[in-house]
């Protein structure tokens, strides 16, 4: 469903009911784990979003996003910002279809300091202590891994997958331990609670304030594959006009100046793109390969 | 002495099972060790609560804290209004020693007990689907939620009360209605009052599951702070809470005062 | 008119309080119920309206059977019963008015009990009653910072203004000076006689019982011991009720 | 019996107080308008969307019964966990709530701190807390248990020490009347008054640190609360509902011990 | 000795219970206080070992002052002096005999008293004043589990249990009958006599007051109205007490 295929033009007299039009779009926010500073706001995006479109806008913040399929699934909110694995599943639950993703700056392999490239992926790695001794993935066997939640694609998903490409399986060849958030996945593998942690790239840049010399102690062991980035996502049974006029409206967004640097400041993203759901065949593949049950 | 021989096995018996227990919850526990890294780090969250982020108290666009402190006390207000009222009849159904029977008080210990093994964010997520993300969601959440402790509590207490002045009441021939009234209702009003407070003064702080729902209160902004490690907002939001803690429960207190 | 049908009381931790009691009492008698302390008199007593379950047998006020009443029913002849209890009974933390008016809640919807709508007549009476207990200026106290006698009284008002057709009296003096002892007394005698309010009430002192009563009952471990007009409660028919003969000595204190 | 003035003038209190309360009750009225405005409070809304939430109810049954015994493991673990929080959070709370109380110390000097240290102790968020105590001793049991002894702590300490104030002070006189000192005075006459309500807060506070689990998942102290998440995470509301139910059979188990426990005892 | 100094005591909500009391209680004298119900009687016992502050002036107990005592001294005062309660203060939902006992924790250290360590005389001691108030077979009821002149009878074991040098009781016999009303006046007495142990009795019975006091004090309003050897307390001075004369009738029921 990538072309735009509706009559633009037939506004008045009868126009086929492709869908449902919203009178008032409801957006929700849940802000993906990949990122070093988040703001809970809402209105920055209410403003930029009323102005494109011409309706009445609500943007809420969450922290969860079972809250955003839910709500999706009940046709309480239009669209919403789904991480991707997130996405797989509320898609698969007829909740949400893909039409745009986040753009962020690249990351530097080398320090973790931002890259000049606008991508729509990321990756994750897997990052150990420097005197740790361990210098491949096949080290790792016997050692204390902390992964995140097993739904998290940077924080379980994809380093599995690296895992079992090195012949190594992800749950019984190494010692599990479920840690909740990036940061403590950090902390942790500093403290000696683990000996290697699964985390985005490079989640180290948010402990540098309380511990100024990570990049010093630790280093990284492997990268992952590119993990595409954060959705928007909109109600399937929406009318395309809507759709279309949705990704205009934050395409448009991301390339005016005041909304750039909104949208960075507040959700760390610098533009979108178009989206469609056959780039997330790969998260589904991956979920897949590293189905535990 | 038989009686109190008696009471001092029974004593000695469970003392011993729960001696047991406690060896069992003991062994559980791993090895204490205080890590290396914990000075920088404690140290490091402790600078960022003590120099708390001024900026983010006020800010014209209204995303700030003050805002968001008041729309937090808009939801704590009602959610605990909707149980304070709801956990009433509830609290009467189970305890013993105003419902005779005891399966029904039984009963309404199991649904208070049901309730409260309920998580919040189930009742999030329920109210999501009803009525969109949002502080009305996070309202219904709070007051349902609520209902479990507050019912609790209060049909704990009712079942403490010196029931030795309802007699004055069936005496003069009052039903049961008139007699919890007028008997039992100023004997539990303070620790009721109390208890409505108190959950009162825990949905304020329900950050999590206000965070969840997207309700819009302060749960969200302190959620997020905590998952980036700004420490500074974390300082500032929680002195807010503090701050506004400490005022209600100056004002509740004068209110109570009056009252009582 | 009370009627005890083989009426036994036992406690559940095995305390025997009555022990198949069989008594009539009419209207307009003025009892007077003695005995040791622990005898039963308050367990009697409160097995006429029913604040204690009586184990076995049954007992009828006015020909109805209160034992066997239910909801309504039960209510309608409480209601006709006032009640002076020997520990007061009062709700502390409420006015001494508030105490008071409650006794009137039996004669008014529920609904307006919750909103606390007392018709004026109703507040009329129970300042009229505390008057008659002397202590009108302490409506607006709460309960509990009152004196013990003062307390009593409280609970006395809250009784008279309950304006009932039987009033039962548990020790409804011993807190109080003889100026009051005597007041209250008077009244309940008054309203027995002027009204034929069946009047039952438990006390210690002989004389005061050889005083106001018309009938005097003896209890002894849960028993009738004695039963009788006030004539036939002579000093032998008291040692009985005792259990050993009260000798001069020890009558002082109540008949000097 | 007398003129019906001084009647009048008598029922004048009451009367005021009678004003008394309307005021707060329209005060209450106004404040609940106002947030009910703030928060979009509406009925109908509940009433259109009402139908919604039986959606995720329906998916609740039935559960998954297999997941039973996977949970179990951890749940006993929880257990173990919310024994040691709730025991050492209630010993602690405790003498600092008898420390709060004004009946029983009746020094402000001790009572004002004692009060403000109980209130600090509750503004403190879960994760905050967690934050710290995994920092200091790492991820692990020892960390959630801490955690769960700080919100026990704040819990039990606020509620006893309010039911402390409200106890009958008649014991209380007849202990200062026998020469107790502060510590027997607790003993003997305020310990018995408040035993029962303190067993019954401290259950609670074991009941809420069962379900604690968030935080315990949080602190990497294994426990209910990784499955709750997992559970929630790929939308599997039968293995909610599993471990719902199988929380509500514990909760209900302890709660039968320990009022059969209480029974015998008292 | 017991001595008051300008006492004065105004109740928070501005009764006055007291008022610039002056009067010297001697070692071994048996007071008896009477005066009408809300009279100050209750209150000035209270005062003596503190458990009411007072407003103005001080009290002298053997030359040490107890108003201003502080800590351990004050406990020490405290624990010499035994106290019979109006409304007995028992702790409802402990036992009685642990109600007894608990007149002892003044001589014990505060760390056995924790683990509730009494030395075995002291459980003969509780004991043995159970007996004497004639319910050793209640020691091990909860106390709401007894007549209200049982659980007078505990306050008063419990008072006697502390070994005191005086002993203040607040209408001690309010609620028992005849025969123990005899035997606890006795009691008091006895060990006044033999033990020369200050008594100051709170009593409503003219008579009882005449039969055993050394000495009368009368109270109205909260100011000694009368103060003399029982000789003195004639009937003008009780009318004097009571506000008016007290007619033969109204003796009646304690001096009938
Ligand atoms: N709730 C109770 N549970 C067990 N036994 C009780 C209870 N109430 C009273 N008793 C016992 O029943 C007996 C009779 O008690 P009751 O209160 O009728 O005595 P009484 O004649 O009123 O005595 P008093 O003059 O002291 O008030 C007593 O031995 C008492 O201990
Ligand atoms: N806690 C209190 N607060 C306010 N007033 C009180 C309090 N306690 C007693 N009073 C008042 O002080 C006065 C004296 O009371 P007190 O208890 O000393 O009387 P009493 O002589 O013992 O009477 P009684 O014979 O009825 O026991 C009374 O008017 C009473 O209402
Ligand atoms: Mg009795
Ligand atoms: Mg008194």
């Amino acid at each position: 469903p990538e072309e735009n295929t509706g009559s633009d033009e037939n506004d008045n007299g009868t126009e086929e009911a492709t869908g449902y039009v919203p009178e008032e779009l409801r957006v929700q926010f849940v802000p993906s784990q990949n990122a070093d500073t988040l703001e809970a706001k809402a209105k920055p995006l209410e403003d930029l979003l009323t102005a494109e479109l011409d309706i009445p806008v609500t943007v809420s913040v969450s922290t969860d996003y079972n809250t955003i399929v839910e709500a999706m699934a009940s046709e309480q909110v239009d669209v919403g910002f789904l991480p991707p694995t997130a996405y797989v599943l509320a898609e698969e639950r007829g909740a949400a279809e893909v039409i745009l993703q986040a753009q962020r700056y690249g990351v530097n392999d080398e320090d973790g300091s931002p890259t000049e490239d606008l991508v729509d992926f990321y990756k994750s790695q897997i990052i150990v202590k420097k005197d740790s001794g361990i210098e491949s993935i096949e080290d790792l066997k016997g050692k204390k891994m902390g992964y995140q939640s097993v739904t998290s694609s940077a924080g379980y998903v994809w380093p599995a997958a690296v895992l079992i490409d090195a012949g190594l399986d992800p749950l019984t060849d190494v010692e599990p331990v479920t840690l909740k958030g990036h940061d403590q996945a950090i902390i942790s593998l500093l403290n000696g609670d683990v000996d290697a942690a699964a985390t985005f790239q490079d989640a180290r840049n948010v402990v540098t304030s309380d511990y100024p010399s990570v990049f010093e102690d630790t280093e990284i062991l492997e990268f992952t594959e590119p993990i595409p980035n954060d959705t928007i996502a909109v109600l399937p049974d929406m009318d395309q006009e809507w759709k279309d006029k949705i990704q205009a409206a934050f395409i448009a967004i991301g390339e005016s100046e005041d909304g750039r640097a909104i949208i960075k400041d507040v959700y760390t993203h610098e533009g979108y793109v178009k989206s469609d759901d056959s780039k997330f065949e790969t998260v589904r593949e991956y979920n897949e390969k590293v189905k535990t049950e | 002495m038989n009686p109190q021989k008696k009471k001092i096995f029974t004593r000695f018996v469970v003392v011993i099972v729960l001696m047991l227990i406690y060896i069992w919850a003991f062994a559980g526990l791993p090895t204490i060790e205080v890590k290396e890294t914990s000075g920088q780090i404690v140290r490091a969250i402790f600078s960022g609560l003590f120099n708390p982020d001024w900026d983010y108290v006020y800010d014209p666009a209204g995303e700030d804290l003050i805002a968001k402190l008041i729309e937090t006390l808009a939801i704590a207000i009602l959610g605990t209004f909707i149980a304070a009222v709801f956990c009433i009849p509830l609290a009467f159904l189970a305890a013993r020693n105003i419902v005779k029977s005891r399966v029904i008080s039984q009963f309404g210990k199991f649904i208070l007990s049901f309730i409260r093994v309920f998580p919040d964010i189930i009742f999030a997520l329920i109210f999501i689907k009803a009525v969109g993300p949002g502080s009305f969601s996070g309202v219904l959440a709070l007051g349902i939620g609520s209902i479990g402790m507050l019912g609790k509590l209060f049909s704990d207490d009712v079942e403490s009360v010196n029931l030795s002045t309802t007699e004055a009441l069936i005496a003069t021939g009052a039903n049961p209605v008139k007699t919890l009234w007028f008997a039992v209702v100023p004997q539990i009003l303070p620790s009721y009052l109390n208890f409505v407070m108190y959950r009162f003064e825990v949905n304020i702080r329900a950050a999590s599951i206000l965070g969840v729902i997207g309700a819009g209160g302060i749960g969200t902004p302190l959620i997020f702070a905590l998952q980036v490690r700004d420490w500074e907002r974390v300082g500032i939001i929680l002195l807010g809470i503090i701050v506004m803690i400490t005022l209600v429960d100056f004002v509740s207190g004068k209110i109570r005062a009056k009252l009582v | 008119m009370i009627e005890f049908k083989n009426v036994s009381k036992v406690y559940p931790n095995g305390t025997k309080g009555l022990q198949n009691m069989n008594v009539t009492i009419e209207k307009g008698e003025f009892v007077v119920i003695v005995g040791l302390s622990g005898a039963g008199k308050s367990t009697m007593l409160r097995s006429i309206n029913r604040l204690h379950e009586i184990t076995d047998g049954e007992i009828l006020i006015d020909g109805q059977s209160i034992t066997k009443a239910r909801g309504k029913g039960l209510y309608k002849i409480r209601r006709d019963i006032g009640m002076i209890f020997q520990n007061f009974n009062l709700v502390r933390r409420s006015s001494v008015f508030r105490n008071v008016l409650s006794g009137r809640v039996g004669y008014h919807s529920t609904l307006k009990m919750i909103f606390g709508l007392f018709p004026k007549e109703d507040k009329d009476l129970a300042m009229k009653a505390l008057e008659r207990v002397n202590i009108p200026d302490k409506a607006f106290s709460r309960a509990d910072e009152l004196s013990g006698g003062q307390q009593q009284r409280v609970s006395i008002a809250r009784a008279l203004a309950q304006e009932a057709k039987i009033i039962l009296a548990d020790e409804p003096v011993a807190s109080l000076d003889p100026l009051t002892t005597k007041q209250v007394m008077d009244d309940l005698k008054r309203i027995n006689n002027d009204l034929g309010i069946t009047t039952i009430v438990n006390l210690h002192f002989i004389d005061l019982a050889r005083a106001y009563a018309t009938r005097i009952i003896g209890l002894r471990a849960g028993e009738i011991v004695f039963d009788g007009p006030v004539e036939e409660a002579t000093d032998e028919a008291f040692a009985e009720i005792y259990g050993r003969p009260i000798d001069d000595k020890e009558m002082l204190g109540v008949n000097a | 019996m007398s003129p019906s003035s001084p009647n009048q003038k008598n029922t004048s209190p009451y009367r005021q107080k009678k004003t008394k309360q309307t005021f707060s009750a329209l005060l209450i009225l106004a404040i609940l308008w106002y947030s009910g405005h703030n928060v979009g409070f509406s009925f109908s809304e509940l009433q259109k969307g009402a139908p919604n939430m039986w959606d995720l109810v329906k998916e609740m049954f039935p559960p998954d019964w297999a997941y039973f015994t996977r949970i179990t493991e951890p749940i006993l673990e929880t257990i173990r966990m919310a024994v040691l929080g709730t025991t050492f959070g209630a010993l602690l709370a405790m003498p600092l709530a008898l420390l709060a109380a004004r009946n029983v110390l009746r020094t402000p000097l001790i009572n004002v701190p004692a009060r403000w240290l109980l209130n600090l102790i509750r503004t403190i968020p879960d994760l905050l807390l967690a934050a710290i105590f995994v920092a200091i001793f790492g991820i692990g049991a020892f960390s959630g248990v801490l955690a769960l002894i700080g919100f026990s702590m704040g819990i039990i300490g606020k509620l006893i020490y309010e039911s402390i104030e409200g106890i009958d002070e008649g014991p209380l006189e007849a202990m200062r009347a026998v020469g107790a000192n502060q510590v027997k005075l607790v003993m003997f006459g305020v310990i018995p008054q408040v035993t029962a309500q303190f067993l019954s807060f401290s259950l609670y506070s074991f009941e809420v640190n069962v379900r604690a689990a968030a935080v315990l998942g949080l602190v990497g102290a294994g426990g209910i609360g990784l499955y709750y998440d997992q559970a929630l995470g790929f939308f599997d509301y039968a293995r909610v509902s599993t471990i719902i139910l199988y929380t509500l059979i514990v909760v209900l188990i302890i709660d039968f011990i320990s009022t059969s426990l209480r029974e015998k005892l008292s």
